[in-house]
């Protein structure tokens, strides 16, 4: 087990190289940060002054040398627009995000399985056809149309939930929390539904095609043959076989809730990481965006290595390394 | 007269299709008496394991009991609630499905579902349902139950999960146990050992059995009546001696015919000659094989020790032009990981194949011979035809491959003739796979591999897909095509019988070493290594009906 | 011959499957409907939104089934510009159809081509494949495409950017989305390289790269038809997106994403069927595709019949 | 009482001089103070300094007397000192605010509250420079290494990017960069107690997310009002838009000389070179179409690249032609080009207001009388590196006039393209004769010669179509019932002129 983690770390950092290079190797093209960061009267002697000192005169593999060189050391240099040091920026903008997304998966999960059993357990019912349908009709619109109707309903016609931000949070250590207040709470409801909604038909959709396909094993067969309860088979049997795939997938799109939160974000002005990007593609603040990238690669890295091991757990069959026949 | 426990009367069951309906039984009535076991034989689709699941009202949607009754001790069950057939399950009717690698939940260990099992029937607390669970498993043969218990089914073999079925079917010593062909997927030395496990049961708890299998050896051995069904119908009822002696209805007959015997007959295969290895059309020399395993993909690009199996060990043997040599043991021991190679599917780790002269594996002229002179037939037939390509064009492929016929009427012209050989009609040329039945399907195989005019074929397990009738067609369609182009056959078999029918040589494998080699009639009458006294031994036969 | 293949075909499980789903049916009528409206825009179009010089600037905003400052009538209402929304969302379905289309083609063509590859082949190509797969994954969808776009603006010279953004699109959406095609037909290619049907045709020595095109992509194609069906719609709403960030098609030839990322704006301003008439093509396209993409993929899999 | 106020982006840094940007300075202004300020009409007005005027006899020498008992937030008194310092360090290497101040020699303190300005030369309208440098405490600063001002490419950030302490009316509370700052009233201030003592200043980034954060009530002033939302707006009760001119102009400009354009299907000449073809282009201009539909009626159509408030500015410049594409066409058959030409326009979309809708209805305009323009759309870092290569024939730009004067214009979009001068001068335009009365224009010492100088100019400029002007920006900030508060030209408001009623 020991061996097989450190296995993927390794594999791990490669990844993360990987992206961090192909990160630089595209960054040269999406315009000039000194566009934003002289003001209007500069010369053109202060621009390439400015070039010159920011590296930017260098080819793109020196300065990426110069990236990881100091990416090892925890420094990813500084924003142009912000002026502040990116991992500061980052770690500020962290439990944002990581609230944000925590909750959206949590929605998508808890309405995901249970719908996605629902329809499984019921599927020729009308309800089941109208789930499905519905399910679709939230995954058929841009998210970015979501979060502003949503916006419309409930914070500007019903003024029923604030539109926008965190609301009043609650500094713990260096975390920020946005779960201990009224406001805070209230804030991360449309967010959170906007943000869930893909994962949540996703998931849904999802766990019905296992436990339709799980329901009809010779081993589901079998424990009705065995005269066990109905919920002992749906629930102890059938759900927990049904997880060993989902878990696989669901863990694969909680790395894209965090990619999803980048629109989301926008749309409800979160302050995380999401926005933050946004914000720094449109300046072309090279550190912050580099840095970002690599934290997400690190955040599916890390989450392919729970996925993993949550196999590990669930299956049996991985846990002594065993081959399957299958 | 005492009640039968299981009463069938007219029982149908239909399956509703777009605008016809299907009957997977139409009309059958039989009885069980308590302590009986009724074996249910048939060939595959013949509605035996829908009779079973009918029983015990599992049968899957859209199918549904459509006429007839099904009573237990006398009590109308297939018309009960669900609920209340529910409770029946278990408690009072015990099934054992056909097979047993998926009948177990991967996920718990064997006494969880043991356990879960017993306190569902039983007023047990957790222990005692543990201690009743350990001792289930002893009766059942599996040996130091107490310390397997804890395992999941994937640690345990085939046969183990076959017993552990067999304890959770009893686990609330239910009146009446359906048993639906609980060999058929097991090697003949593992199956001998459950049909002792199910007639010990019957005996001790006085239960009646359904046994359903297409096994007439099984049948012989374990059962006391039979019911013989046909297209959904029982087409003969009786004492099981009564029907093998003296069979009625014309499909009991061809049924009971096309049973092969272990034992010698009249126009078995003649025995090979004294082998001369050197000089022979097929020679294997010190054949190895070893592969790595427990290394993932990634893994294999950092270095690290890797653990070897040595699935085949050092296995010479030979093969004279226009023989079959048979090759048996049983599952796992190596059959076709050696049929592999031969063919040139497998690199061997060492060793030598040489086939008419000409090494195989050496590369240039070796490999080209070898396209052409060797062919093989897989075990199953319909996985061995691509699904979407017409049956011409799988005929034609060879051909083309090799250049031996290129024109396109030239081509038409060979496929049409190939058909005809193997007995069909060549008219079938534009039909895909799935339009044919299992026997026909081979017949297909069995004409491409003929298509490259191949003097050696390599048949693995041609027939263990099929079921008894066909594979006697199938047999004699090979025999006469080794007659006519003079082929040399080497046959691999779990199936005894088969391979004593076919072949003129025979060796044994087991755990990939060649145990024992020899003249066909040597082997089976008078074996020499203990493993293939064994083999021999645990064979259920027809003929041992008392 | 063919009039009995086409019978075969119509008593199918699949022909029959989709007798007995209406609400297949309804997806498939509306699908159908709306790719002929796109194909045929220029035929059926009452005017052509994307011919600038026939606009009038002073007809913008007019409200649904109106007369314009110019006298024209708008059954639709017209956007800011003044063009016609019917139109526009004719021709505005048009390129998100043809960047929908044309992206998921290229995702399925490279990650089928790649799939197969690399669950043929196997070992240390399949390892690299399936890495690669990985971080394209860690880069999310419209990450990807944003980057993409920025590389193509740097290397494109600025004269032709505009016709290239399409293509642009194309590729930044195919390369977001062919990991999925990959990792599915590789999981089927590695079923299918084990059955006896690829070795016999290894026996006789035939080319891999034929087995692979030959023999098993015909037996993996089922699950792709279906993942097609999904990222045809994902593709779509994934242009919108990019649109909405300001990356997209030009403006001059709005697709539906872009027609609604221009609506939004006057979502409180009260001209909602700037936003509205698109927002409602959008989703009854995305939504019958994806129906019908649930339907081949229950149709198509005989376990779920 | 307390004001939530929200726009789209936020000040890029606290750090009084490292950016010579908008938003930077609103924020500025409300901590740091300035020697003079500008009115909401464009006016100079005291601040730290209450009078300056030049020197008797030297009109190279600028001499401000500067308000007494002023002091720092941290208690220090405001002296002479500090304006030297300050004004140094805004002169210093990573300043971005330098030119602004290229003209001074060297600053010396005279007393306690009189300072010098030594000029290079005569620099009439110098003090029109100084309303967005702020003032610095010397003692504090050196306290926290501040000499050299932020910059973005040591790796390393200073103190004042997050700490501040000015003279100005409000102190710093609490700051989340990109998300929220509140500030709250300076009890020592100078000036008279405003009514707004604490401020939530906000960065809402989606213009719908910002006009629902004021719709239900979470937000009390929205600057940045799309167009298209004022009507609705004011007419919705209970909210207001208080609308005014900006000091910015939003034009079109194109590639002047012989060469070949690159993006036209005419490859031996220039179209944009012949003045009829320049004439056909305004005439195709519906300006008063742009202003009713793209901008809402929300912007003033000019027909000289310089807003109103600028020194130079006159009605007679400020006249445009009607469209008129029969004359259009006419014109465009004379110049050669009867068939028209095609030719692609960079412009922003994300930078002016409306930008993008702006060109796309120009580019139908121009499709009328034969031009077939290929509209390029891109985010302003992209659009910024095409035009200050000079890579663009056709674009989009506006243009803010921070000195409200002429010269200011035509230092860097008129005077041939060198190395000090013309930076923006993006089509390449070059008039020697222009060149050196733009030149002249920084030493004179005479205000009315001056002025007709600019004059002639501005008539050249305006014959020779240098720039096709649209019009200016309106600025629009959007509030709740009950709150006012005023346009400021520079789009710099400040809450200390909110009223409440
Ligand atoms: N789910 C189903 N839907 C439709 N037809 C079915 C289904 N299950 C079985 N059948 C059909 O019912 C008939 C009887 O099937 P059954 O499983 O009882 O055969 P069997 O005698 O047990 O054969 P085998 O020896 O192959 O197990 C067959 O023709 C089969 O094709
Ligand atoms: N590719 C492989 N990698 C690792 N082990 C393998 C591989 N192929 C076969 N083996 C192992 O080699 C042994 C022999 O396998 P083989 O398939 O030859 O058995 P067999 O005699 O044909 O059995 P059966 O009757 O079940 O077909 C088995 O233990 C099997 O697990
Ligand atoms: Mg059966
Ligand atoms: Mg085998």
């Amino acid at each position: 087990m020991l061996a097989f983690i450190a296995r993927r770390l390794v594999q791990s950092v490669i990844v993360m190289l990987v992206v961090a290079f192909i990160a630089f190797l595209v960054f040269r093209y999406v315009g000039d940060p000194l566009a934003a960061l002289l003001s209007q009267d500069a010369k053109q002697a202060d621009y390439d002054a400015a070039r010159e000192r920011l590296g930017l005169d260098q080819p793109f593999y020196v300065q990426f040398y110069y990236f990881v060189i100091n990416a090892l050391q925890g420094q990813f240099g500084i924003s142009y627009r912000l002026q502040q040091p990116v991992s500061q920026l980052i770690l500020e903008r962290l439990p944002a995000t990581i609230e944000l997304a925590f909750a959206s998966a949590t929605i998508a999960l808890v309405f995901g399985v249970l719908l996605g059993i629902y329809t499984a357990l019921r599927p020729r019912a009308f309800s089941t056809g109208v789930i499905m349908t519905g399910s679709l009709v939230g995954v058929s619109l841009p998210t970015f149309l979501i979060g502003i109707g949503l916006i419309y309903v409930f914070a500007v016609e019903l003024k029923w939930l604030p539109s926008f931000g965190r609301g009043e949070v609650v500094q713990i250590g260096w975390w920020r929390t946005g779960l201990l207040t009224q406001s805070g709470l209230r804030s991360l409801v449309l967010p959170a539904i906007t943000l869930s909604l893909f994962q949540l038909t996703l998931i849904m959709r999802l766990v019905r095609a296992e436990m339709l396909e799980v329901l009809r094993t010779d081993y589901i067969r079998f424990a009705r043959a065995r005269g066990l309860s109905q919920r002992a088979i749906n629930f102890g049997h059938a759900l927990r076989n049904t997880m060993v795939p989902v878990i696989t997938i669901t863990g694969l799109q909680l790395g894209s809730v965090i990619a999803f939160a980048i629109i989301t974000e926008t749309v409800f002005q979160w302050p995380g990481v999401g926005s933050l990007f946004v914000n720094s593609v449109a300046a072309v603040d090279v550190p912050v965006m580099a840095a970002y990238l690599v934290f997400v690669a690190l955040v599916f890295v890390v989450i392919n290595l729970i996925v993993d091991i949550l196999y590990f757990i669930v299956d049996p069959r991985l846990r002594d390394g065993a081959r399957t026949g299958k | 007269m005492t009640e039968p426990v299981l009463s069938i009367k007219d029982l149908v069951v239909e399956f509703p299709f777009r605008d016809d309906v299907f009957r997977a039984v139409n009309g059958v009535s039989f009885d069980i008496m308590p302590g009986e076991v009724v074996g249910v034989v048939g060939e595959s689709g013949a509605g035996k394991s829908m009779t079973g699941s009918a029983v015990i009202g599992l049968i899957e949607r859209p199918g549904h009991i459509a006429g007839g009754e099904i009573r237990l001790k006398g009590e109308r069950i297939d018309n009960l609630p669900e609920e209340a057939k529910a409770k029946l399950r278990g408690k009072r009717i015990g099934m054992v499905f056909q097979d047993p690698l998926t009948s177990l939940n991967p996920l718990y260990t064997v006494g969880e579902q043991l356990v879960e099992t017993i306190r569902t029937h039983l007023p047990l607390n957790e222990a005692q349902a543990r201690q009743k669970a350990i001792d289930l498993l002893t009766e059942a043969g599996i040996p130091k139950a107490a310390e397997r218990i804890d395992s999941y089914p994937h640690q345990f073999s085939g046969g183990m999960r076959q017993r552990v079925v067999i304890a959770l079917a009893i686990a609330a010593e239910p009146e009446l146990i359906i048993a639906d062909e609980p060999t058929s997927a097991l090697d003949v030395s593992v199956q001998a050992q459950i049909i002792k496990v199910l007639k010990k049961l019957c005996s001790s708890h006085g239960a009646a059995v359904m046994l359903i299998t297409h096994d007439m050896g099984v049948i012989a051995q374990t059962a006391d009546r039979m019911v013989v069904m046909h297209h959904g119908k029982v087409v003969e009822t009786g004492t099981v001696g009564d029907i093998i002696r003296r069979p009625r209805e014309a499909y009991t007959i061809k049924l009971i015919q096309s049973i092969p015997t272990i034992l010698r007959q009249e126009h078995a295969a003649t025995p090979a000659e004294a082998a001369n290895d050197d000089g022979a059309y097929v020679q294997v020399k010190n054949l190895v094989r070893d592969f790595e395993i427990g290394k993932g993909s990634f893994t294999k690009l950092l270095p690290g020790k890797t653990e070897i199996f040595r699935a085949v060990n050092d296995v010479s043997f030979s093969i004279s032009k226009g023989e079959t040599f048979g090759l048996v043991g049983e599952s796992g021991s190596g059959k076709s990981t050696c049929a592999k190679m031969i063919v040139g599917l497998l690199r061997p780790t060492s060793g030598q194949i040489i086939v008419d002269g000409h090494d195989i594996w050496a590369g240039g002229k070796g490999h080209q011979e070898r396209r052409k002179r060797v062919q093989m037939i897989f075990q199953d037939p319909y996985a061995s035809l691509n699904p979407r390509w017409r049956v011409a064009d799988i005929i034609a492929e060879p051909m083309r491959t090799l250049g031996i016929a290129r024109n396109r009427s030239e081509v038409d012209d060979r496929v049409a003739e190939l058909l005809r050989r193997v007995r069909l009609d060549p008219s079938v040329m534009r039909k895909f796979p799935h339009e044919f039945s299992g026997g026909q399907r081979q017949r297909i195989a069995i004409a491409r591999a003929l298509s490259s005019q191949p003097e050696f074929i390599v048949c693995d397990e041609p027939t263990s897909a099929l079921d008894v009738s066909v594979q006697a067609q199938v047999l004699d369609l090979m025999s006469e095509l080794q007659s006519e182009f003079g082929l040399t056959y080497l046959l691999i078999s779990h199936n005894l019988a088969v391979v004593r029918q076919m072949s003129n040589a025979v060796g044994v494998l087991h755990n990939g070493v060649l145990v024992e080699k020899g003249p066909t009639d040597a082997i089976f009458d008078n074996p020499q290594a203990d493993y293939t006294r064994m083999l021999l031994d645990a064979v259920p036969d027809i003929s041992k009906v008392a | 011959m063919e009039t009995s293949r086409w019978k075969t075909f119509l008593k199918s499980d699949i022909v029959w499957s989709y007798r007995h789903s209406p609400v297949t049916i309804v997806a498939s009528i509306v699908a159908l409907l709306l790719i002929l409206m796109a194909v045929f825009a220029p035929l059926l179009a009452p005017y052509n939104p994307f011919n600038p010089a026939t606009l009038n600037l002073m007809d913008g905003f007019t409200p649904p089934n109106s007369s314009s400052f110019s006298g024209k009538y708008f059954a639709l209402g017209t956007d800011s510009q003044g063009r016609d929304m019917l139109s526009t969302i004719m021709y505005g379905s048009r390129v998100s159809l043809f960047v929908g289309f044309m992206a998921t083609l290229f995702a399925m063509v490279m990650g089928v081509g790649l799939g197969l590859v690399s669950g043929y082949v196997g070992g240390v190509v399949d390892a690299i494949i399936m890495r690669v797969a990985d971080v394209q994954l860690s880069f999310p969808a419209i990450l990807i495409a944003l980057l993409i776009f920025g590389v193509a603006r740097g290397i494109i010279p600025p004269n032709q950017q505009e016709g290239a953004a399409v293509w642009v699109l194309i590729v930044a959406i195919g390369l977001a989305n062919w990991a999925q095609f990959a990792r599915t037909v590789r999981g089927a290619t590695m079923v299918e390289r084990q059955k006896d049907y690829v070795s016999a045709a290894r026996l006789l020595g035939v080319n891999p790269i034929i087995i692979l095109l030959r023999h098993v992509l015909p037996n993996v194609l089922g699950p792709v038809l279906v993942i097609g069906t999904i990222s045809l719609a994902l593709a779509i709403i994934e242009e919108a997106t990019l649109s909405y960030l300001g990356v997209g098609v030009p403006p001059t030839q709005p697709s539906l994403g872009t027609l609604i990322r221009i609506g939004q704006q006057f979502m409180f301003s009260g001209e909602w069927w700037i936003i509205l008439f698109p927002a409602i093509t959008l989703i009854l396209l995305a939504l019958s595709v994806n129906l019908l993409g649930d339907w081949l993929r229950d149709a198509l899999n005989p376990k779920l019949r | 009482e307390t004001i939530r106020w929200a726009r789209s982006s936020d000040a890029l840094t606290l750090d009084p001089h490292s950016q010579n940007q908008g938003n930077t300075h609103t924020l500025a202004h409300h901590i740091y103070e300035t020697l003079i300020g500008r009115d909401n009409d464009g006016s100079l007005t005291p601040r730290l300094a209450t009078e300056w005027a030049l020197k008797d006899g030297d009109p190279t020498v600028w001499v401000f007397k500067l308000r007494e008992g002023v002091k720092f937030h941290n208690g220090n008194d405001f002296t002479a000192e500090d304006v030297v310092y300050s004004i140094e360090r805004a002169k210093s290497e990573f300043s971005n605010m330098k030119q602004l101040h290229a003209e001074v020699q060297s600053v010396t303190a005279v007393d306690d509250h009189t300072v010098e300005f030594q000029m290079t030369g005569p620099a009439l309208i110098y003090p029109n420079n100084l309303t967005n440098t702020f003032i610095m405490d010397k003692t504090w600063s050196d306290e926290h290494d501040l000499a050299v001002v932020q910059d973005f490419a040591s790796g390393a950030s200073n103190y004042s990017v997050l700490n501040t302490n000015g003279t100005g009316p409000y102190t710093l509370v609490s700051r989340e960069v990109d998300v929220k700052t509140t500030l709250t009233y300076n009890e020592g201030w100078w000036g008279e107690k405003p009514p707004v003592t604490d401020i939530e200043y906000l960065t809402i980034a989606d213009a719908q997310t910002r006009i629902s954060a004021l719709l239900s009530g979470e937000i009390d002033i929205v600057q940045d009002v799309p167009p298209q939302d004022i009507e609705r707006l004011s007419n919705t009760a209970g909210f207001k838009v208080e609308i005014g001119p900006e000091n910015r102009f939003i034009y079109f400009g194109y590639k002047f000389g012989d060469e070949p354009l690159k993006s036209s299907n005419i490859t031996d000449s220039n179209p944009f070179n012949n003045p009829l073809v320049r004439e056909a282009m305004e005439l195709a201009l519906d300006r008063d179409a742009i202003q009713q539909v793209v901008m809402r009626g929300q912007s003033i159509p000019t027909g000289i690249p310089n807003p109103p408030f600028v020194r130079g500015w006159t009605e007679e410049l400020d006249a445009y032609p009607a469209p008129d594409v029969e004359k259009a066409k006419a014109l465009m058959a004379e110049a050669g080009y009867p068939d028209g030409f095609s030719v692609t326009l960079d412009t922003p979309n994300n930078r002016y207001v409306n930008d993008e809708a702006i060109s796309t209805a120009y580019v139908g305009m121009l499709g009328q009388i034969g031009i077939n323009v290929t509209l390029a759309s891109r985010p302003v870092a992209e659009h910024s590196p095409i035009i200050l290569a000079n890579e663009s024939d056709f674009y989009l730009l506006g243009w803010g006039v921070p000195t409200f004067d002429s010269a200011y214009v035509f230092n860097d979009l008129i005077h041939t393209k060198t190395e000090l001068h013309g930076t923006y001068n993006v089509g390449l335009y070059s008039n020697p004769e222009l060149d050196e009365k733009i030149i002249a224009l920084g030493t004179m010492d005479d205000m009315d010669a001056r002025d007709a100088t600019v004059a002639e100019i501005w008539d050249v400029v305006k014959a020779d179509r240098v720039l096709l002007p649209i019009h200016n920006q309106v600025l629009a900030y959007a509030m709740r019932e009950g709150v006012t508060l005023p346009v400021q030209p520079e789009n710099q408001p400040n809450m200390t002129t909110v009223t409440f009623e």
